[in-house]
Formats: structure tokens, C-alpha cells, sequence
């Protein structure tokens, strides 16, 4: 079975599979939740049945129309964040790359002063100053990993500029973005797709720990990480009901690993000795 | 390469510099003036002005910058306005928590990785490799509350092995400290083994698809001499990187273990001022990490350049 | 559940005396020997144990705590202090007041002077002996132009203190108080020697003295000895750890790192009881949860606004989801049932989406307008009871937007000051006090600036007559008052639940506080 | 028969196969039933383009193959043992021992990491042939047999720290050290200067007749075969073309294909030149008194003045690093000048290439070695050849196309190759790709920048056919970067020879080519291998009176 025109891995089937799932009943959360998530359906922490599958939580919403709605929560945060992170990071960092000289000297120390601050706490000051909320949450996600992005899309474009072919552009006098968007961008993607995994994954976690710490989306919403936080008293009490997004949470993130693992396999193909 | 090294010591002087100026900037952003946060109900505009004269919020930024950079590099980082203790006196034990607990993690992770990192790719494609490869996927995947919840639960509330509570106190001996911090410790080297262990791994291998090592292999040198004596020695670089960044994520990254285990360590501290507004507080808590941050990149900088024949051989 | 386990159960959560249990017992045909073992486990055995050290996991700390009498706010240094020093006077668990270190209060006619003794042969920790002097400065720590003490609004009432001899104080009052031991029992008022400044050294006549101590982290005291209190301060040491974090507290009390927890999560309460070896101490008094609105903040200036908002929440529902039968529907009013004040002759207030909505409407209530400031660090399930208040509203067509406030700090930052929140009450001894407290115009804690000077008025009177009758109107319209125009929605009364290691003695339901009154240093003993 | 067989002869590779699995999982075979034999202490030369299979056939006699590839048929049998059925152990043993390998590039060979001691030493230490001490004192021996610099402490550096023909020397002691009955030579001098190849060839050769080693030597120049090879083996395609005495193949080869060979190898060597058109009086193309260097480093062109007539072909000759193909960047203006002038048609060039018009970048176009690299992997040809139609022309999409399809005309593609992308091309058809672009540009000047060196010597004359047809047809002028001179004696009537940044001679070739030679222009000329087998030891013979 082929995807992008590369034969797929065990491993990167089974990723593909789990980001479909997740994605997909995040999409259609709406239409798939058996119950309102906000309506308090019954007693505390019922055990699952056939109505509620994952039971209720601490007041009686259904875990599981939750889990459908924290998902959607979850993943538009992350995947909003990453995408406004490589719009951000990807034209600096080929900006950079092509442009040199004082540009990609001045981009890369910023990029350097600003990655010497710990991100979470960078992150912790800007939400907890500006408050928390969704549209927070993805500026200030997305804008530090921008930083990083750049740092890796530099990397990336550093080895397509030294290339003929866009030395050829160059020399026929093409302007800046039709070398970016036309030369370097098609030859960069594969290695960028990569990172885009890498980083969505990276920016799901974060917003699920910052969820964790109480700066995540206001009540009664709540993604997974909050939703972990709101139930973590049923822990002591040997109860399932915080690991099940917990668990949704490290799926995710797995079955986007394995993709990503998968898209990286596919540049480094070491020698070896099969006589 | 004495000129490098130089070169690259100035540069990390000058980050620090700059963040320090960001980190000043950023936490005076912080909002509800701290004068009217710390008068509360009772703030009238002329005694918001008193204040903010007796905290200097009157006069010009730099001017304040420069008074408390030159007095936080003589270890005077001011004093903490939610209760007026010296800004050392309430970061110093926290700080030394959460250095046992980083030391702690890395004595154990660091080698381990290493060599669990080294043996994937002797024996890459092998099931050892797969096995571990998709453990330390998962590990890496797994958010850290959801590891510390599962070991507090198991290890601690059915097993009653170990603490769930890990408060470090001063009475207690080493090997005390060593039990009480057991569980965090677990989950940290959990995360931070699978990141350096992959990357060991990867750039072993990548190391291994170049000509010198297919010579090797021509020359007739078995497999294990070939990962250790020729790939490893070019593989270093990158290792040393990802070491550097994951210690530097045991000490400044750790504040959902913190959170989960209610150990008392830097991470929170800062989380706490800034909810408190407690700015010298955050602004240390803010050069602190920064200074282990570009301190590690330093010396990882440093040994790599070190470990590049190139450099250390010049013709 | 038979007779004889709810006996037990009312034994081990001290809602009857221990005669009476025996009585009943008896009746029962229960073997003395059995009753007398159950009472044994409901900490009732008699002779308390010396010696052994006790592990309390505390919440209610934070890094900013001094040990500055007059600042606490907060459990863990309430705890604290009541080992190192002792109080004027001290509220039983029958909620009568017993002498401490005034042995006698004697109220003139109309209760506005009250002549106390001092008890004799008490040394602090530095040696001196207790006088007049001490009581006096340890009055005016309290008193005076800008003393910031949390119990300066209950205390302004008194004009002035006055040494009649070596241990003979008069207390002298700008108006009537009947009341005032109620007054003097307040947490703040402990007394330490005349002059005392240095407060990183604490020196007190309490049992116990200061070995460690780690704002917002822990605090360690050792049995100085010798304390004059019988039976009372019988363990070795104390170790208080907070652990603000409620599903942390209960892990390192089931994993047995501590002896002693409180503000035990209800939802886990089964999971305890089924552990076996820890015994719940429920106490039901005046504790109470509450939504105060800054009615001089829009729009809660306008009172169909609070009308709408407290018809607007489903106290059954909020009671019987999350805190079961360890709570009782509230009333829009701090008096609880047990109080001999309380005016059950209000309408309990239902929940009503017509009224809520009529109200919103009448008052033009905007869909943004009410913000609610909700953080777990008010009681645990706070933003539960939000979202659920907030589910019920919108059922009646009003929108309320829940803000997370961060745990931290948010005593500082958002209590008195946000204008609408989650928050709680301990309760007072007093009807007087707890009005005087959070509802009186002046009071630096009234957390609805509820400013009415005929309240204030009732208050007054109330507290100037004897009269038990008189008393009892005034007290009845100032709740009635509250319950149509306060500012804050009081949805529910809360039991107080500790929690302990069964070895744990002494440690018995208080109907003010948790922890024994915040006194569980001085009365838990281990049984050897 | 076997046994007799096996008796005399080395090594037996009886019907080889190896195959290539691709990602997709389709096979290629790289080499279809080869077999040939080896007797002690003789040479057999791999002759062949690239793709013919030499390589793979010489790491099979370790039984190696690269990643992806596998052994699919035939049996190598060494010293009367058939290798594949050896364990790893028994493969380890083998390889450096018994056979030695000598890769193409030290440079990469070498392990940055180690001392040379270490890494030669390696060799005969693991296999436990000698001990330390002796391991040394071989080292050295086998470094003064190679007449490498100061032999004693030559092992102490690193690889970095001595010149490519000297590690490529290092590398023939290390194969060498365990004393191998057999060595495979993979194109051991492709990757240097022809002054030094003459060198590394020559100590080859001595190496080899003294210890009286078999060899397989893998080379894609039949000269420098003719030099070392008692026996030489044609292949293509992986399959064998014909096999015979070095001399045999080298006079009267049998096959067309190796006629073709032989015959593209003597045109090198030809000495009729191109005479220079009718010069007219001005140059399309001039430089003056040129000085560039990068950053603040040493000059890395100094005073060179060159002149392109419209029309004309000039050659730039040199080694690597005498600053040719510098020249070229600071002609299009990717590396500013710092002194001088670069005339286009009479008038100055703006030093920097953002500074100059479009027009300026049109008339001025480049073709590069690699193919490869200066075509963009994911654009397809139209889009390659008609970009600078559109670019410069606006011309129609129409308009493109059809200008698209008159150049594939005159670079000889067929048509349905306009919607392919590069990767589907091979090797020469993208270089004339990149030719077609040039042209596209209807450009005065176009810089050919090595254009032949990558390629395989049938495919390389085909390149310069086609460029002269252009020339023919456009009236073009060609400023010719290269290092092989039998590129330049082919195509330029004017040449500029370099050597470490200055020109050091300069002139219409059948003068700077004909004598009175400038000492190093004549270095460079008898340093080119010819065909003759006895060209090496002449040459040598020839050096050694200049010294003496």
C-alpha cells in the first residue's frame, strides 16, 4: 500500500489509521455524540454502560461526548497553532537561508535569545498575563514555535539554495518568493512534513500540560489536558475516568509519531550489507 | 579552535544579556499594575503613586534594568513582594530541589540512553530495536501527568511502594531523599531516556551510511567495533546536543511533575509568582533557567567542537 | 443502615455525646464492652497517650504565609499558631465558650465593659509568666488606626483595653456586645508576651514550639512540655505538610505519608471508608460555600440582577451531585440550621427558571454581562458548581461565562475583588459575628460590600441586648434582608470532613472549623 | 576440472547476477551473468560507463553489496572456497585480509577520527596478523614504498591533514598491510588532478609488481587501464562486452562498443584545433585585470584578463582550486569583484548580480557539471525550459510550448518527454536539458561550467558535438570551464590555462598547445594518460631527467 507515492511501514499504517480516528471523530463530534458534553446527565463518576460508554464524570456529563468534544478542541488548538507556526517560522527561515548576510544573521539571534527562555515559561507569562482562552492559547503556542520552526526550515532551505537550480533562478534574475515558493518550497516539503508532525505532536502535548496546569480553555469546554485536570481526583479513588483522555492524549500523539517516523525513514535509507 | 571557543563563550554572554532585557521587559507586562495588586481593595490613586515610587515603577525602565542586573550579578536578586523574604531566600531551597531531582534523573537516564541507544543500532531492525524503538515512541508520547497519575496509582496507592507525595525534607538522609523522590524521578527518566536514546540512535545510524564505515566494514571489522570505534566517535555531536537540551529540560521544564507530586521545585515557584505577580520573583526564576539553558548549550557547543577532530587537529 | 450503625456513625462523627451513646447503646442491647470499643475507635476513650509524632497534610498554605498573627487567613497557619500560643478564650465543640487564658469574663450590666482575669502561673516559651501587660498588647495588635489585623473589623468595637492589675484586664466597648467572648475567640486574637515584635521566633505559652518552618511547604513543631492545659498537647511532635493539591492530600493520606488530612473530597469518601483504616470526622455548623456579588459593581448594583442569578442555580441538584449527603441546601443567608438564630421561617429558595428569567429581563441583563471568577482554590468543586450553575441559567435563558482563576494567588488577586466569584465561608460561633464578619458596611472581609446602614443598625442592637427574643427578630430580619437583597448567592452549607489514621485519637468533629477548631495539635493523641 | 582450475587460479566468478530491490519492491539487475577468472599476481582492468556494474562486480569479491542490492546467481569462488556460503565471521576474516579494497575517494574513506596509524594498523591488528609495533613498522615501510612525505610520522595526522593523492596513496597502505592476495581498485584516481593521478598511478603500479598482488582495477578511462591491466574487461549494462589482453582490446577491439571507446579515447589525444573565427573587433565578452577573492580570504583570481568573440569558444583550463570556475561566478556577478572590469559587449557589468538588468541576465547564461542538481526535481521540462521563455519573453502559454518543443527539436529529445521530470532522464539528456534552458534565453555568452565532467565519455562527446552544432547554428560564444584538456583540444580555438588563481597562459590553443610550451602547460599536456601502455613509464622516465 502506497501513500505519497511511498510504500507504507507496518507502523506508519497503523499511525495513519489512529490520526484518522481521532481527527475524524473530532470533525464530527457534533453528529457522532450520543449527549450534550455540558449537560449533567446523572450521577457522579457512573460506571460506563451501553448509554454512557466511558461513563460520567465528576458531575455527570457523558465521558464519553466529552471526549468526542475535547478532542475537537484539542486537536484545532494544536493544529492551529502549528500551522500559524509554520506560516510564521518557514518564510523567515527560507528568508533567511536565501537572503543571508544581515537578515539570516539577525533572524537566527533573535530566534537564539528567544529559545534561551525555558518555552513553557514563556508560555506560562503571556497566558496568565493576557488570560487564557483559545485564540490565546494558539498566538502564543504558535508564535514560540515559530521560532523553532524557523530554525529547522533555515536548516532545510540552507541545502536547497546551495543547489544549482537555484543558483540557475538566481542568476535569471527571478524574484524572492518565486525562488521560495517555486524552487525551494516544492523540494523542501518532504523534510517540513516531517517537522510539521513533530511539532503538532509537541504543540498538542503542550497545550494539554498547560490545560493541565489550569491555563487551558475556559469551563465548561474543556480539552483533554483539562479534562484529565478536572478528573485527577478519581485517581486516588482507583477510578478509570482521567485516563481515558489522558490515554486519548498519548494515542494521538503515538500515531502521530510513527508517521513522522515513517516520513523521516524515508530520507535516510543507511548503507548495509545484504550479500 | 582556542578562538572558537571564545568566540562562542562572548556569544552566550551576550544571549544571556539579551534575554535578560526580555525577561525585564516581558514580566513587566504582567498586568494589573502590581502596585494596585498588592493595595487590593484599598488603592487610591495617591497611594498606588506611593507605592509605585517605593517600588521605582516611576522612573525609566533602564535605569531600573541596570540597577537590578548589576545587583542580581552580585547574587542580590531584590526581595519578593508577596512576603517580603529575599528573592534568594525563597529561590534557593526550591532551586536545590529541583538540581537534586535534574542530578538525580540524569545520573541514571544519561548513561542509560547512551548505551540502550548504541545497542539499537548494533543490532538495528532487530526485535530489541523494534521493542524499543515503540517503547520509547509511546514514552515520548505519553504526556507526563499520565505517567506520574499511573505510577502514583500503582506504585503508591495500591502497592504503597513508594510516596505519592514527594516533599524533600532537610531532616531526612541522601537515601531518603533518594526514596521520597523515586516516583518523579521514574517519570522524568521515562521522558527524557526516550528522547535521548532515539537520537543516539539516529545519528549512530546516520554515521553508519557513510563511505568510512562501509571501509570499515571492507576492512573487515566486526559490527560492535564498527558502532563503537568508528560511528560513535563522528556520531558525538549531535548526542551531546540533545543531552545538553534534555537536562536542560530536567531543571526548567519539569513543572507538571512538580504539579503531579507536589515536589517543591523551582518550576512551580515560578508558576505561583507569576500567578502572584510576584515579579523579582519570576524575573530570577526567569535568569535562572535561562542561565542553565544557554550554560548547557555552551557546554555542549564546547564538546562538540572538542570532540571534532578538524578542530582539535588543525593542518 | 440499622439503629446501631447509624448510632456508631453519629458516634464516630460526634453528633451525640458520649453518655447519650451509651444510653442508647444500652437500649439497643449492645454489649458495654462493644460500645465502649466503638467509641474507643470514635476517639471518646478517655486517657490520652504521650508521645509519638503526627503527620498532618494540610491545604490552605502558601509561600506568602507569615507567622505574624495578624495576617493568617488560611488553615495551616491557624494550625500552627494554636500550638505555639494559646488564645483569651476557646469555643468547645458544643459550641460553648470555655476560658483559655482568661479564666473569667464578667460583662457589666448593659455588656459594654467586661472585667477578665488573667490565669495565673502560665510561662511563655522564653520564661516570662503571663500578665495583664501581655493580654493587653496582644489585644491592641488587633485595634487602633491602620492595624492591618484580619481581626481588626471585629475587634473595632472595643474602645479600649485597660490593665486593672497584674492579671485583671477591663475590655471596654463603644457599644453593647453580649457577645464579645464569641468576639475574643476569634483565631487572630492569641496572645503573646507584651511587646513582642520578632515574629521569625515565635514565643508563646501554647505546647509546642517551632523546629522548622517553610512558608507554603511545611511546618515541623516539637512538645516544649510541661503545658497547662490537662490532657491537651500530648504528642511528641507535629508535622504539618501542605498539600494544597486536593487529589494530592487524599494520595498521601491513602498512601499513608500522613496521619491527618482534612478538606476530605466527598467523592472519595467511599474509596476511604472501604480502605478500612481510616476514620471520616464530619462536623455540620456553619461552613457554607458562596457566590458573593460586589453589589456596588455593575450590573450586580441592580438586585433583580442577584434575584436572577440566585433563582438561577439548582441548589438540590448542585447538593446532591457533588457533596451528597455532607451537605445541606443553603438559603441566601450565613446562618445555618444549627444555629440558634436561624430564621427557618424564610421560603427556601428554589430553583426557578420563570423568576430567573423574569428578573434578567426586568433588570435588561446582558448576555456578557455576568462573568463568574471560579477557581478550586475557593473549596474543591468550585468550577464544577460553576459549569453546573451555568448549565441551570442557561436553562433560564441567562448567560453565564466562567472564568478559571489560578489557584495561586487567588485569594489575593481575585477575593474582594472580582465582582462576582466563588468563595466560602468557615462560620462563626455567633450569629453577630459571622453577620459582623462579611456583612457589616465597615468590616474589611465584607466580600459583597453590602453597605445598608439599617442592617448595620439590627446588627448593632442585636448585639447590645440580652435579650434572647429581641435578639432573635433582629438576627431573623438581617437574614431575611440578605435572603432578598444580599449580594451573595449561598447555595449550600458544607460538613467539615477530616479524615484519619484510626490510631489517631482526640481528633473530634468542630462545628466551626476543621481540624478540631484548628487546634488538632493541641487535642490529637496516638494511640500506643 | 573445478579442482584443477581452482589450483592456478585466484579467484572464479562463474555467472554472476546481482539485483537491486527498489522501494517499490521491483527488482533491477545491476550485473547478468558476468564470470571471469584471476590467476595470482595478474591485473584485471573493469573498463565501463557508469551503470556498467564495475563497482558492485569488485565489492562482490568481498561479497559486499551495497544497501538495496543482493547476490543473486553465480558463485565467487576464492582460493577454491565459494564465499558466498561464508558466515559473517568468515566474511570478516576475509575481507582486508585476503581481499583489499580502495575506494574511489579517501577523502570520504577515512575515518575523520582517527590518526592513519590507527586506521592502516586496524587492518592488520583485528585480523591479528602482527602485532602493534610490527603493524607500525609495516605502516611505515608500505608509506616510503608509496613515497609519501616524511614516512616515520606521516601516521600520526589525520586524514584532514594531508593532501587527497597522498591519502589516496595512505589508502593503497592500508589495503595493503595484511599482505591481501587480491585488490580492488574502484576507480582509485578518478577523483584527482591529472598531475597528481600520474603520481598515485604510478606508485599503484609499483605497489602492485613488487608484492606481485593480483587486482581487479575498476576504471572508466581506458588509458589509465592501458597503464596497470594485463587483462581488461569490457562491460555495459552490467553485462560483459568482451574480454581480452590489455593490448588485444586496446589495438584491435572487437565489439563496436569498445571500438567506440577506444576510438572517443584517441580523439582526446588529437591534435588538430578548431581555429578562432574571424575575430571580430569586439569581444562579446571580456574581463580585465579581474581580482576576487571570498570574504576577506586570499586572492582566489588575480589579474586575469580574458576576451570572448561572438561566435568563439574559450577554454579555461586548470586544477581544481586554480580559481576557473571562480572566474565564471564573477562574471554572472554571484561573487562580486573587487578589482577590474567584466565588459558585456563593450559596456561594465554591474559587479553584483542583483544590481544588473534583466536583459544583462539574459544575455549571459550558465550550464553546470551536474545535471543533476541544476534541474529542479519537481518541475517537469516544460516548465524547466519554457520558465525562461515566459520570464523574459512574456510570451503565451501557447507561445512557450511551442518554443519548448523547437528546442527539445534541437537538443534531440523527444517530444514526450515535455511533461517528464528530471529524475526520469538520464545523465546526458538532462545535461542537454540544461542546455535547451540556456538556450531558451537566447542568450550572447553561455558559461559551461565542467558540462562534460560528470559525464561518461560517449555520452561527454555527444554534449560537445551538440554544443558546437549550436554554435554553428546561434553564433553563440562559449566561455568553457574544464579540467580536461581532451574536452578542450576538442571544442575551444582559444584557451586560458590556470594555475592558483593566475593565468598562465593565454592564447589560440594550437599556440598555448603547441611548443614553446609554458612549464606548467606542458606538465599539465604529458600528464594526460594516453593510451599507450607504455605512456606511464615514459612519462615518469621523462620527469626524472627534469629533476635531475
Amino acid at each position: 500500500m502506497n501513500v505519497l507515492g511511498y510504500r507504507l511501514t507496518l507502523t506508519a499504517l497503523i499511525g495513519w489509521l489512529i490520526i484518522l480516528v481521532c481527527v475524524g471523530s473530532a470533525v464530527l463530534a457534533p453528529w457522532i455524540a450520543p449527549h450534550d458534553p455540558n449537560a449533567p446527565l446523572g450521577q457522579r463518576w457512573e460506571a460506563p454502560s451501553a448509554e454512557h460508554w466511558f461513563g460520567l464524570d465528576q458531575i455527570g456529563r457523558d465521558m464519553f461526548s466529552r471526549m468526542l468534544y475535547g478532542g475537537r478542541i484539542s486537536i484545532t488548538l494544536a493544529f492551529l497553532a502549528t500551522c500559524l507556526a509554520f506560516a510564521v517560522g518557514v518564510v523567515a527561515g527560507f528568508a533567511a537561508a536565501l537572503l543571508g548576510r544581515w537578515v539570516d544573521v539577525a533572524l537566527s539571534r533573535i530566534a537564539d535569545v528567544i529559545l534561551s527562555m525555558p518555552i513553557l515559561m514563556s508560555a506560562l507569562i503571556v497566558i496568565s498575563a493576557v488570560g487564557s482562552s483559545a485564540a490565546v492559547l494558539i498566538l502564543t503556542i504558535g508564535l514560540l514555535y515559530a521560532v523553532i520552526v524557523f530554525r529547522v526550515a533555515r536548516a532545510v532551505a540552507m541545502n536547497i539554495v546551495v543547489l544549482e537550480y537555484v543558483e540557475a533562478a538566481r542568476l535569471r534574475g527571478e524574484g524572492l518568493f518565486w525562488v521560495i515558493l517555486r524552487e525551494i518550497l516544492p523540494n523542501a516539503l518532504p523534510p517540513l512534513a516531517a517537522e510539521f508532525g513533530l511539532r503538532f505532536s509537541f504543540a498538542f502535548l503542550f497545550v494539554a500540560s498547560l490545560s493541565f496546569l489550569g491555563l487551558g480553555v475556559q469551563p465548561p469546554d474543556a480539552d483533554w489536558g483539562s479534562m484529565v485536570k478536572e478528573s485527577a481526583l478519581a485517581i486516588p479513588a482507583g477510578l478509570a475516568a482521567p485516563l481515558y483522555p489522558a490515554a486519548a492524549i498519548a494515542l494521538l500523539t503515538i500515531g502521530v509519531n510513527m508517521v513522522v517516523d515513517w516520513l523521516l525513514s524515508l530520507h535516510s535509507r543507511p548503507h548495509g550489507d545484504n550479500a | 579552535m582556542l578562538k572558537l571557543l571564545v568566540q562562542r563563550l562572548a556569544l552566550g554572554v551576550a544571549t544571556l544579556l539579551a534575554v535578560s532585557v526580555l525577561i525585564f521587559w516581558v514580566t513587566e507586562l504582567l498586568p494589573g499594575d502590581l502596585a494596585s495588586n498588592i493595595l487590593g481593595q484599598s488603592a487610591t490613586p495617591e497611594n498606588i503613586a506611593a507605592i509605585r515610587a517605593e517600588l521605582g515603577l516611576d522612573r525609566p525602565a533602564v535605569e531600573r534594568y541596570t540597577e537590578w542586573l548589576g545587583d542580581a550579578v552580585q547574587g542580590d536578586l531584590g526581595k519578593s513582594l508577596a512576603n517580603k523574604r529575599p528573592v534568594i531566600d525563597v529561590i534557593g531551597p526550591r532551586l536545590v530541589n529541583t538540581l537534586f531531582l535534574a542530578i538525580y534523573a540524569a545520573v541514571i537516564a544519561v548513561p542509560l540512553s547512551v548505551l540502550l541507544g548504541i545497542l539499537a543500532a548494533i543490532y538495528r531492525n532487530s526485535v530489541f530495536d523494534k521493542g524499543v524503538n515503540i517503547a520509547s515512541l509511546a514514552a515520548i508520547s505519553m504526556p507526563e501527568f499520565f505517567i506520574g497519575y499511573f505510577l502514583i496509582l500503582f506504585m503508591s496507592v495500591q502497592l504503597k511502594w513508594f510516596p505519592a507525595i514527594a516533599t524533600i525534607k532537610p531532616e531526612q538522609g541522601f537515601f531518603q531523599h533518594l526514596y521520597v523522590t523515586f516516583l518523579p524521578m521514574l517519570t522524568l527518566i521515562l521522558v527524557v531516556i526516550a528522547h535521548m536514546m532515539r537520537m543516539t540512535r539516529t545519528s549512530v545510524l546516520s554515521v553508519m551510511s557513510s563511505p568510512y564505515v562501509e571501509m570499515a566494514v571492507l576492512k573487515g571489522i566486526p559490527k560492535g567495533r564498527i558502532v563503537v570505534h568508528h560511528a560513535l566517535p563522528n556520531a558525538l555531536a549531535p548526542i551531546i546536543n540533545v543531552i545538553a537540551i534534555n537536562l536542560a529540560y530536567l531543571i526548567v521544564g519539569v513543572v507538571v511533575v512538580e504539579a503531579v507530586f507536589t515536589f517543591n521545585g523551582l518550576g512551580r515557584l515560578m508558576v505561583d509568582a507569576v500567578a502572584k505577580r510576584d515579579i523579582p520573583v519570576v524575573q530570577a526564576c526567569g535568569l535562572i533557567f535561562a542561565i542553565v539553558f544557554i550554560g548547557l548549550n555552551l557546554i555542549a557547543d564546547v564538546l562538540s567542537i572538542l570532540s571534532n577532530p578538524r578542530l582539535r587537529h588543525p593542518r | 443502615m440499622n439503629q446501631w450503625d447509624e448510632l456508631q456513625q453519629a458516634a464516630r462523627s460526634g453528633r451525640v455525646s458520649r453518655r447519650e451513646f451509651m444510653r442508647r447503646a444500652a437500649a439497643l442491647g449492645v454489649a458495654t464492652s462493644l460500645a465502649s470499643g466503638v467509641l474507643a475507635k470514635a476517639g471518646y476513650a478517655q486517657t490520652p497517650v504521650k508521645g509519638g509524632t503526627l503527620r498532618v497534610g494540610i491545604a490552605g498554605g502558601s509561600t506568602t504565609d507569615s507567622l505574624d498573627i495578624t495576617t493568617y487567613t488560611d488553615t495551616v497557619m491557624i494550625n500552627v499558631s494554636t500550638s505555639i500560643w494559646d488564645g483569651l478564650v476557646e469555643v468547645d465543640d458544643k459550641n460553648q465558650i470555655q476560658p483559655e487564658l482568661l479564666e473569667t469574663l464578667e460583662p457589666n450590666a448593659d455588656a459594654t465593659e467586661w472585667v477578665c482575669n488573667v490565669r495565673k502561673g502560665v510561662t511563655f516559651s522564653n520564661g516570662k509568666t503571663l500578665d495583664a501587660d501581655d493580654i493587653v498588647y496582644s489585644l491592641n495588635l488587633h485595634r487602633g488606626e491602620g492595624s492591618k489585623s484580619g481581626a481588626a473589623g471585629p475587634m473595632k468595637p472595643i474602645k479600649d483595653v485597660v490593665k486593672m492589675s497584674g492579671n485583671q484586664v477591663k475590655i471596654v466597648l463603644e457599644a453593647p456586645d453580649a457577645d464579645l467572648p464569641y468576639v475574643l475567640s476569634d483565631y487572630h486574637v492569641l496572645v503573646v508576651p507584651n511587646g513582642f515584635t520578632d515574629w521569625a521566633n515565635p514565643v508563646g505559652t501554647g505546647g509546642y514550639k517551632l523546629e522548622a518552618f517553610e512558608p507554603g511547604v511545611r511546618a515541623v513543631l516539637s512538645n516544649r512540655g510541661g503545658y497547662w492545659k490537662e490532657g491537651r498537647c500530648n504528642l511528641d511532635a507535629v508535622e504539618f505538610s501542605v498539600i494544597n493539591d486536593d487529589a494530592a492530600r487524599m494520595q498521601a493520606l491513602m498512601a499513608g505519608e500522613v496521619d491527618v488530612s482534612h478538606r476530605v473530597v466527598v467523592s472519595l469518601i467511599d474509596q476511604i471508608n472501604a480502605a478500612g483504616s481510616y476514620e471520616i470526622v464530619q462536623a455540620a455548623a456553619g461552613y457554607h460555600f458562596n457566590l458573593p456579588m460586589l453589589v456596588d459593581k455593575a450590573p450586580y448594583t441592580n438586585n433583580d440582577v442577584r434575584l436572577a442569578l440566585k433563582y438561577a442555580i439548582n441548589r438540590q441538584k448542585v447538593v446532591e451531585l457533588m457533596f451528597g449527603k455532607y451537605a445541606r441546601v443553603g438559603n441566601d443567608h450565613p446562618i445555618p440550621e444549627s444555629d440558634p438564630f436561624h430564621n427557618n421561617e424564610l421560603p427556601q429558595r428554589e430553583y426557578d427558571p420563570e423568576k430567573a428569567a423574569f428578573h434578567a429581563r426586568k433588570a435588561g441583563l446582558g448576555v456578557s454581562d455576568v462573568i463568574l471568577s471560579a477557581s478550586d482554590a475557593a473549596f474543591n468543586g468550585a468550577i464544577d458548581m460553576s459549569v453546573l450553575f451555568q448549565a441551570t441559567a442557561a436553562a433560564a435563558g441567562i448567560n453565564v461565562t466562567v472564568r478559571r482563576e489560578p489557584g495561586d494567588g487567588f485569594w489575593d488577586n481575585v477575593w474582594l475583588k472580582a465582582p462576582f466569584m466563588t468563595s466560602y465561608w468557615g462560620g462563626r460561633p455567633a450569629a453577630t459575628q459571622m453577620l459582623a464578619t462579611a456583612y457589616q458596611s465597615t468590616a474589611p472581609w465584607n466580600d459583597t460590600h453590602w453597605n445598608d446602614a439599617g442592617f448595620d443598625k439590627l446588627l448593632a442592637d442585636a448585639k447590645a441586648t440580652t435579650d434572647q427574643a429581641k435578639r432573635k427578630t433582629y438576627i431573623w430580619e438581617m437574614q431575611r434582608m440578605l435572603h432578598e437583597e444580599g449580594g451573595a448567592i449561598i447555595p449550600l452549607f458544607k460538613d467539615w470532613l477530616d479524615v484519619h489514621d484510626s490510631k489517631v485519637k482526640g481528633h473530634t468533629p468542630h462545628g466551626m472549623f476543621d481540624l478540631c477548631n484548628g487546634r488538632i495539635a493541641q487535642k490529637a493523641w496516638i494511640e500506643a | 576440472m573445478a579442482e584443477s582450475a581452482t589450483k592456478t587460479q585466484l579467484l572464479d566468478v562463474r555467472n554472476l547476477r546481482i539485483e537491486a530491490v527498489a522501494e517499490s519492491g521491483a527488482r533491477v539487475t545491476l550485473v547478468d551473468d558476468v564470470s571471469f577468472t584471476l590467476n595470482p599476481g595478474e591485473v584485471l582492468g573493469l573498463i565501463g560507463e557508469s551503470g556498467a556494474g564495475k563497482s558492485t562486480i569488485g565489492l562482490s569479491t568481498l561479497v559486499y553489496a551495497r544497501s538495496g542490492c543482493q547476490i543473486t546467481g553465480g558463485q565467487i569462488v576464492f582460493r577454491g572456497h565459494e564465499l558466498r556460503e561464508l558466515g559473517i565471521e568468515a566474511r570478516q576474516s576475509l575481507r582486508g585480509a585476503k581481499v583489499a579494497y580502495i575506494a574511489q575517494s579517501a577523502a570520504a574513506a577515512f575515518n575523520p577520527a582517527h590518526t592513519l596509524y590507527d586506521q592502516v594498523c586496524e587492518v592488520a591488528l583485528q585480523h591479528g596478523v602482527m602485532n602493534a609495533s610490527q603493524a607500525r613498522v609495516e605502516a611505515v615501510r608500505l608509506f616510503r614504498e608509496l613515497d609519501l612525505p616524511n614516512p616515520e610520522t606521516f601516521g600520526n595526522r589525520y586524514p584532514h591533514q594531508v593532501s587527497g593523492g597522498q591519502l589516496q596513496r595512505a589508502m593503497a597502505a592500508m589495503a595493503m598491510i595484511a599482505k591481501p592476495d587480491l585488490l580492488v581498485f574502484d576507480e582509485p584516481t578518478t577523483a584527482l588532478d591529472v598531475t597528481t593521478q600520474v603520481e598515485v598511478l604510478a606508485s599503484f603500479k609499483k605497489l602492485i609488481r613488487d608484492h606481485g598482488t593480483a587486482a581487479l582495477y575498476i576504471t572508466h578511462d581506458l588509458a589509465v587501464v592501458a597503464q596497470v591491466a594485463d587483462r581488461i574487461m569490457v562491460l555495459r549494462h552490467g553485462k560483459m562486452v568482451e574480454e581480452g589482453a590489455a593490448t588485444q582490446i586496446l589495438q584491435q577491439p572487437r565489439m563496436d562498443y569498445t571500438r567506440m571507446l577506444v576510438a572517443e579515447r584517441v580523439a582526446a589525444q588529437a591534435s588538430t584545433f578548431v581555429a578562432p573565427h574571424g575575430s571580430s573587433a569586439q569581444p562579446i565578452l571580456a574581463t580585465r585585470d579581474v581580482v576576487a577573492s571570498y570574504r576577506s580570504g586570499p586572492r582566489v583570481i588575480d589579474n586575469v584578463s580574458i576576451e570572448l568573440m561572438r561566435g568563439d569558444t574559450l577554454a579555461v583550463v586548470g586544477e581544481s582550486g586554480s580559481g576557473k570556475s571562480t572566474l565564471a561566478r564573477v562574471i554572472v556577478g554571484l561573487l562580486p569583484r573587487q578589482e577590474g572590469d567584466v565588459l558585456f559587449n563593450g559596456e561594465s557589468l554591474p559587479p553584483r548580480l542583483e544590481s544588473r538588468s534583466k536583459e544583462q541576465h539574459r544575455r549571459i547564461q550558465m550550464i553546470y557539471q551536474m545535471p543533476d542538481v541544476a534541474l529542479n526535481p519537481r518541475q517537469t521540462l516544460l516548465d524547466i525550459i519554457g520558465r525562461p521563455i515566459a520570464f523574459y519573453f512574456n510570451k503565451s502559454r501557447r507561445e512557450v510550448r511551442a518554443r519548448v518543443e523547437e528546442l527539445m527539436r534541437q537538443i534531440d529529445l523527444p517530444l514526450d518527454y515535455i511533461s517528464r521530470r528530471p529524475g526520469e532522464l538520464s545523465g546526458g539528456q538532462k545535461q542537454r536539458v540544461c542546455i535547451a534552458r540556456a538556450l531558451a534565453a537566447e542568450p550572447d555568452v553561455i558559461i559551461c561550467d565542467e558540462v562534460t565532467s560528470a559525464l561518461d565519455p560517449l555520452v561527454a562527446d555527444e554534449i560537445l558535438r551538440l554544443l558546437r552544432r549550436i554554435q554553428d547554428q546561434t553564433g553563440v560564444g562559449y566561455l568553457f570551464i574544464t579540467h580536461d584538456l581532451g574536452t578542450v583540444r576538442r571544442i575551444a580555438n582559444k584557451v586560458a590555462v590556470m594555475y592558483k588563481g593566475q593565468m598562465v597562459a593565454y592564447g589560440a590553443t594550437q599556440q598555448v598547445f603547441n611548443p614553446p610550451y609554458h612549464p606548467y602547460t606542458e606538465l599539465l599536456l604529458s600528464s594526460v594518460p594516453e593510451i599507450r601502455s607504455d605512456w606511464l613509464d615514459e612519462v615518469l622516465r621523462k620527469r626524472r631527467k627534469v629533476v635531475r
